[in-house]
């Protein structure tokens, strides 16, 4: 048969975000693949060595539109770590749960994706609505429905309003008294097993050698989780688990999701119980006077795709000097996926892809 | 790591669970019929409010987008004594991320966002306004009737909705001041000891380090320093740098950052909602962090010009033009009756709060730099008006308001009067005082005064009983002096009588018994001129065994010849008419200080000198 | 676990310098050439997760200083390496920006490489492709090295494109 | 529907039906594009303004620019919006494409979008709410009656210099004019 180049993306509907890849075919099976980044590079890091430290506050979060919030943390925890400031005990709480908010709504959009293109749209649909549901709050807490803006060096931006746990409470029981549904209707329907599993297979060491993290890797049977590793935030003051897969593929990546969203929800009722009271923002520096000693750091954490990094460095001024962000996508999705469809068929594309859960904006930065 | 165990392959007929959602209610939301209010914290487009806003462009600053620009509002006026431009701020919703940092900075509060976010326009030119709210603009902000979502746009727009709005607690500036550091009032009422200690190197950054550099004190400051720039030298611990900046417009720090009126710190965007920056001590801080000014200023004079300038009386504005016509290289004398510089620096504010070393330390530097100083040489007496005016080029006059004025109420020549008071406790022997103080007058003259002879009362009489008490006509709104001021002489003890007039000095043989007050009725006319009217039934007296008047100075000219001085015109608030260069009528002589402006404080003086020395400066080089 | 890998460090290489900053960082500074070398030991001590290769422009030292960020995979729960990262760095000249490839060492290097390669303008020999991975336009100076003023860049090129109304009759 | 909209109908069936029927290419083109999800599911519901995205550029009529646009984005922008069939509208979301928004300064994003391809409406908001996606709409609808929502003339009425912006930001364009450029008389397929 004859080898032909394909061109998937970045206008597809088998793709979900601006992203291309370059397949090179025989028939339906693929001989190459070649990830093709870059329709959403903005040069954040070069934005940033242009703005002062509180100016980056805002555009940070841009880098990845499914879930602002780690890279919000990342960035509040690097400055704190080169600036030396503290944060008081609530605002640790705070953050844990409104991150923990964050992974679940990711995580309910990786599903809309996900049952989307397998074609579930019943549970595409739910997740979708489920996921309004949390924005809300978030827009509650926050005042933006997607981009939040709030997890600034030296604590968060506001507190809780008033009634809020409530509202945390009662929104996540109404989603999690869903979850039979989606059990029943998705994950344990045989049409999805039939779908997904052995589908993008990856054992433990290839996803190792490939730099994979989050439930990529859990979903191998390695408990390697940030939360875990370098606890930040408030997650050492609660008792959870990380939930593991041992197969690899893709079912066990999306199961790995399910779970771990339940076991978020589960976190979030804990820290709601054991949350202190106090003042939650540790005044910063004067925004226009403020300069950070000279230093380094590289600071972690896991987003609800895996290590999210930054290696920061200040040049002793008012504006970072080099800022790189290491995202969870980018070995996801520049490595690991062309490894994956090596050999699988043109029609497995989007479901390699969305099981490892690639969101092209972390990758172009 | 529960549920490890890959789970069952699953049934397919597990998916018809969802059949029941069919009897379910619809979770669709009906928009626009049915609607969500965004939240109360929603982050939409801008609100500002016109009257709070200031202009001071904080929020331009700190915009990461640059969406924000000072624009000017020709229709509003600018108040720069009170920290008020005429600009506000220029949304562009073409860069604006909503983000909420310009709500968060804004110091006076006046900027906040709605809870509005429609607007959709074919035309990018739509997409920048000036926020206003309900109040300043009604046309645009509607009440529920007339408002439509579907016509909704920055033009159209729901009153009372008011968003993400900010916060002192997470306000991205600090409101508090770092605390001076001062000597109780329980101490420093027994002796003359300085009240304030200072800031060290430590507070002094820190208190730096919340200037927002927004510049609205350097429009209120006569003499226009560069406020923003000095402060931001000290933060970065430059404190040559930043006494260079201060030098370029005011050669007096030492006394200025003492005893400056600081109208700079009524201007300041802090203190709309917190507390303003202490720019005065930080002034001081930088003075007395430098021992010696000139190696760290490193000044240089210009080629001497071969002009000769003199400059009567060695105050603020004697001792700064004198500085600005060396350094331009004219040669200066200056003549004072008073053994040292700093005219009524020397003898008014008492040691408490401006020590002789601090006007020393200024003095000194001028005179270092090559002006010559004629100390206790009065003119019109040691040396004639005329033949000053004859041998020098040009004459600078700052002589200040020396000669205190009295209520002229009966058997008032018992009493003292406060200049004399004040210059014996200064700078010569200490007046013998009463055991019950009278203080006429409520300005910060008569504090001083009060508080300087509490001091003496502690001082003569240690352990008695001692009371110092002032009267004024004004009440307590509307007392001339300073709230600072009030308040430390009340936390040591002054009593206050505000609101009475003097009527008479009672005397009993030949000693002062009292002092009789009338009530006030008013003490300015309808034209808003000085002329109290009493109560002439509602009397009182008030107990004490000296008098003392401070109820304000006049000038003295008794040493300009008749002819002279009958050339010399005044303005309608007999204050002395200078033209753009601060020339009076009488050509070759220039004045300043008092005798000029209505502040009557140092800064100003300042100010008055540095618009002689161009006038001299320009005159002396057209020949 | 820190010390001892700190003196294995030590002893092995020359001229390298091995700074603690705090309990879980390490900071090593080594030369141009013992880089492979040293990842090399590292992975065999169990540092088997690359996180991330950054480099940072310093234009006034007229060196691009790499920095490879490593940190472990939990191999087992005793380990003291689990929450240990170490960032190595090495200087490299900005005249002639060359630098040799991890791939072989680290397989995932390869796109982080390919993107230093294409916004920093430093080769890595060895490597299979040095491609365009994220820039569309061909820039004269690599947009991430320090000389490149995004914000003039900006203002010349599509501040310059006039508007398409202006033009209409 | 009041008798104003079916006399419309009777008038003008083309515009009506192609006001209601709003098929909306499934391109994500920038970060608004997380709102675009929820608007087509449940909990808002664009069917009932009869938005539905569509695979592929030729069924569509109506270009959702969701958010920053960068140099790449706009060479496939370009493609796609040159290969929908006429009438086509376009939206630009937020405020990115209109002046360059939180990347006023980057090499790597166009900062104004009409300069390439021509807009017929414009939504504030950084990212425009699912209601503001729904008031867009309506008022797109009232453009459409008005004969307002014109982009697509211009562009082929102005495309000289559509191209030479496109080309001025790109570079050289690979695939041919899309409508006959009158001074370089070079093939004019399609």
């Amino acid at each position: 048969m004859r080898e032909l180049e394909l061109y998937f993306g970045p206008q597809h509907l088998g793709m979900v975000g601006n992203f291309s890849i370059t397949l090179k075919v025989e028939g339906d099976r693929i001989l190459k693949a070649a990830a093709n980044p870059g329709y959403l590079h903005r040069g954040f890091e070069k934005l940033m060595e242009y703005r002062t430290w509180i100016q980056n506050f805002p555009l940070v979060c841009r880098i990845n539109v499914v879930e602002p919030d780690h890279i919000e943390m990342v960035y509040a925890m690097a400055v704190e770590k080169l600036a030396q400031i503290e944060v008081p005990e609530r605002a640790h709480f705070i953050r844990s749960i409104y991150l923990e908010l964050a992974r679940v709504q990711s995580h309910l959009f990786g599903l809309w994706a996900y049952a989307n293109m397998l074609g579930f749209d019943t549970v595409a649909q739910w997740a979708m609505y489920h996921r309004d549901l949390v924005l809300d709050l978030f827009e509650e807490l926050t005042g933006g429905r997607v981009y939040h803006i709030y997890i600034w060096p030296g604590g968060v931006r506001r507190d809780f309003p008033p009634g809020f746990k409530d509202k945390i409470v009662n929104t996540l029981h109404s989603i999690g008294g869903c979850v039979p549904d989606y059990d029943s209707t998705f994950f344990n329907n045989r049409l999805f097993y039939e779908r997904a599993k052995e589908i993008g297979k990856l054992t433990q060491q290839q996803a190792k050698q490939w730099g994979a993290t989050g439930q990529t890797l859990r979903a191998t049977g390695m408990p390697y989780d940030i939360r875990k590793v370098e606890p930040y935030a408030a997650y050492d003051k609660v008792d959870w688990d990380v939930p593991l897969r041992e197969d690899g593929d893709a079912y066990s990546r999306i199961w790995v999701i399910r779970d771990e969203m339940i076991e978020s929800v589960h976190m979030i009722f804990k820290l709601l119980e054991v949350m202190p009271e106090g003042p939650v923002y540790n005044r910063i520096p004067n925004p226009f006077k403020w300069k950070i000693p000279k230093g380094d750091a590289y600071v972690r954490c896991e987003s609800s795709r895996g290590e999210l990094g930054l290696y920061m460095v200040s040049g002793g001024g008012d504006k970072p000097y080099r800022v790189h962000f290491r995202t969870p996508s980018y070995p996801n999705g520049l490595i690991i996926l062309e490894k994956l469809l090596k050999n699988a068929s043109i029609a497995d594309v989007g479901n390699i892809m969305i099981s490892l859960y690639v969101v092209a904006p972390e990758i172009d930065r | 790591m529960k549920e490890k165990t890959i789970s069952k392959k699953g049934s397919i007929l597990s998916p018809f669970k969802a059949v029941n959602y069919l009897f379910k209610k619809p979770r669709t939301l009906r928009y626009p019929f049915e609607k969500k209010e965004p939240a109360l914290r929603y982050r939409g487009f801008h609100l500002n409010d016109w009257e709070k806003c200031t202009g001071c462009g904080n929020c331009a600053d700190i915009c990461p987008n640059e969406a924000i620009e000072m624009v000017e509002i020709p229709e509003l006026k600018p108040k720069p004594a009170e920290g008020i431009k005429n600009e506000r701020p220029k949304l562009d919703y073409g860069r604006c991320c909503f983000c909420g940092l310009c709500v968060d900075i804004c110091p006076a509060g006046s900027l906040r966002l709605s809870r509005d976010y429609f607007h959709i326009h074919f035309d990018t030119n739509t997409f920048t306004f000036i926020p206003k709210d309900e109040k300043s603009d009604k046309e645009h902000f509607l009440g529920s009737e007339q408002y439509s979502i579907l016509k909704a746009s920055l033009a159209h727009r729901k009153e009372n909705y008011e968003g993400f709005s900010s916060d002192i607690e997470y306000a991205l500036f600090e409101p508090q001041r770092v605390p001076m550091p001062e000597v109780p009032p329980e101490e420093r009422k027994l002796s003359f000891i300085e009240q304030v200690i200072g800031y060290n190197k430590e507070e002094a950054k820190r208190e730096a380090s919340r200037c927002l550099e927004c510049k609205l004190c350097e429009q209120a400051c006569p003499a226009h320093l560069k406020i923003s720039d000095y402060i931001k030298a000290v933060y970065e611990d430059k404190p040559t740098e930043s006494l260079r900046k201060i030098f370029e417009d005011n050669p007096i720090p030492s006394i200025c950052g003492r005893i400056c009126m600081k109208h700079c710190e009524t201007a300041c965007s802090l203190s709309i909602r917190g507390e303003a920056l202490s720019i005065r001590w930080l002034k001081r801080f930088v003075a007395d962090s430098i021992k010696d000014y000139k190696t760290a200023l490193e000044l240089r004079v210009s080629e001497p010009t071969g002009r000769k300038v003199a400059v009567i009386g060695a105050g603020p504005s004697g001792l700064s033009i004198a500085y600005f016509l060396t350094l331009k290289g004219h040669k200066v004398v200056v003549f004072d009756s008073l053994p040292g510089g700093g005219g009524m620096m020397r003898i008014g504010p008492p040691l408490y709060r401006l020590p002789i070393e601090a006007i020393d330390k200024d003095v000194n530097h001028i005179a270092s730099l090559g002006v010559k100083f004629r100390f206790n040489t009065t003119v019109g007496k040691d040396i004639l008006f005329e033949d000053i005016l004859k041998e020098y080029d040009a004459i600078h006059l700052g002589i200040g308001t020396t000669v205190s004025r009295s209520t002229k109420v009966k058997n008032i020549d018992k009493a003292h009067l406060a200049l004399p008071f004040l210059q014996a406790n200064k700078i010569a022997e200490p007046v013998k005082v009463g055991k019950e103080v009278i203080v006429i007058g409520g300005g910060n003259v008569a504090m001083d005064v009060a508080r300087g002879a509490l001091r003496l009362q502690h001082i003569q009489y240690p352990g008695q009983d001692v009371i110092t008490k002032t009267v004024s006509l004004e009440n307590w709104n509307e007392l001339p002096a300073t709230k600072d001021e009030i308040e430390e002489a009340k936390a040591e003890g002054i009593q206050f009588n505000p609101g009475w007039g003097p009527k008479e000095v009672k005397v009993e043989n030949g000693e002062i018994k009292g002092l009789l007050c009338m009530k006030v009725k008013s003490v300015f006319d309808e034209q808003g001129r000085f002329s109290p009217t009493f109560y002439e039934e509602k009397q009182t007296c008030l107990d004490g065994d000296m008098i003392i008047e401070a109820i304000g100075q006049a000038p003295d000219f008794s040493f300009v010849p008749k002819a002279l001085f009958e050339k010399l015109e005044f303005t309608s608030q007999r204050k002395v008419k200078v033209d753009d260069n601060g020339q009076t009528s009488i050509p070759k002589v220039f004045a300043g200080g008092d005798i000029v402006n209505l502040n009557l404080d140092a800064v100003t003086a300042i100010a008055d000198a540095k618009l002689a020395a161009e006038g001299i400066h320009r005159m002396l080089c057209k020949r | 676990m820190n010390k001892s890998l700190r003196e294995k460090l030590e002893s092995t290489f020359k001229n390298i310098q091995v700074t603690a900053v705090d309990g879980n960082r390490m900071v090593v500074t080594a030369e141009k050439r013992s880089i492979s070398a040293i990842l090399m030991s590292l992975k065999e001590a169990s540092f088997d997760h690359l996180a991330l290769i950054s480099a940072v422009d310093y234009i006034e030292d007229n060196e691009f200083e790499l920095c490879y960020i490593i940190t472990c995979y939990m191999q087992d729960q005793d380990s003291e390496a689990n929450d240990l990262h170490i960032i190595l760095k090495t200087r490299i000249a900005r005249e002639s920006p060359d630098f040799k490839t991890v791939i072989d060492i680290y397989p995932n290097a390869e796109p982080y490489e390919r993107e230093i390669h294409e916004l920093f303008g430093i080769k890595f020999e060895g490597h299979p492709r040095l491609t365009p991975l994220l820039l569309e336009r061909e820039y004269e100076i690599p947009p991430f090295r320090k000389d490149f003023d995004t914000r003039k860049y900006v203002k010349d090129l599509f501040d310059n494109i006039p508007s398409v109304e202006i033009e209409k009759k | 529907m009041d008798r104003n909209q079916i006399t419309k109908w009777f008038k003008a069936p083309a515009k009506m039906a192609n006001k209601y029927s709003l098929n909306a290419i499934y391109f994500c083109t920038g970060c608004g594009i997380i709102e675009v999800p929820p608007v087509i599911t449940a909990r808002w519901d664009a069917e009932r303004f009869g938005i539905i995205p569509v695979a592929t550029p030729r069924q569509a009529n109506l270009f959702l620019i969701t958010g920053y646009v960068s140099v790449k984005t706009l060479r496939a922008i370009i493609r796609t919006y040159e290969q929908m069939p006429e009438p086509k509208y376009t939206v630009g979301f937020g405020s990115c494409p209109i002046n360059g928004g939180m990347y006023w300064d980057s090499y790597n994003t166009i900062k104004h979008l009409n300069k390439y391809i021509p807009i017929d409406g414009w939504i504030a908001g950084c990212m425009p709410r699912p209601e503001a996606i729904f008031v867009a709409v309506t008022h797109l609808w009232t453009l459409i009656d008005k004969d307002m929502a014109n982009g697509y003339i211009k562009y082929r009425k102005n495309y000289k210099s559509y191209r030479r912006n496109q080309e001025l930001a790109l570079g050289k364009l690979e695939w041919p004019p899309l409508f006959p450029i009158a001074e370089q008389p070079q093939g004019n397929e399609q």
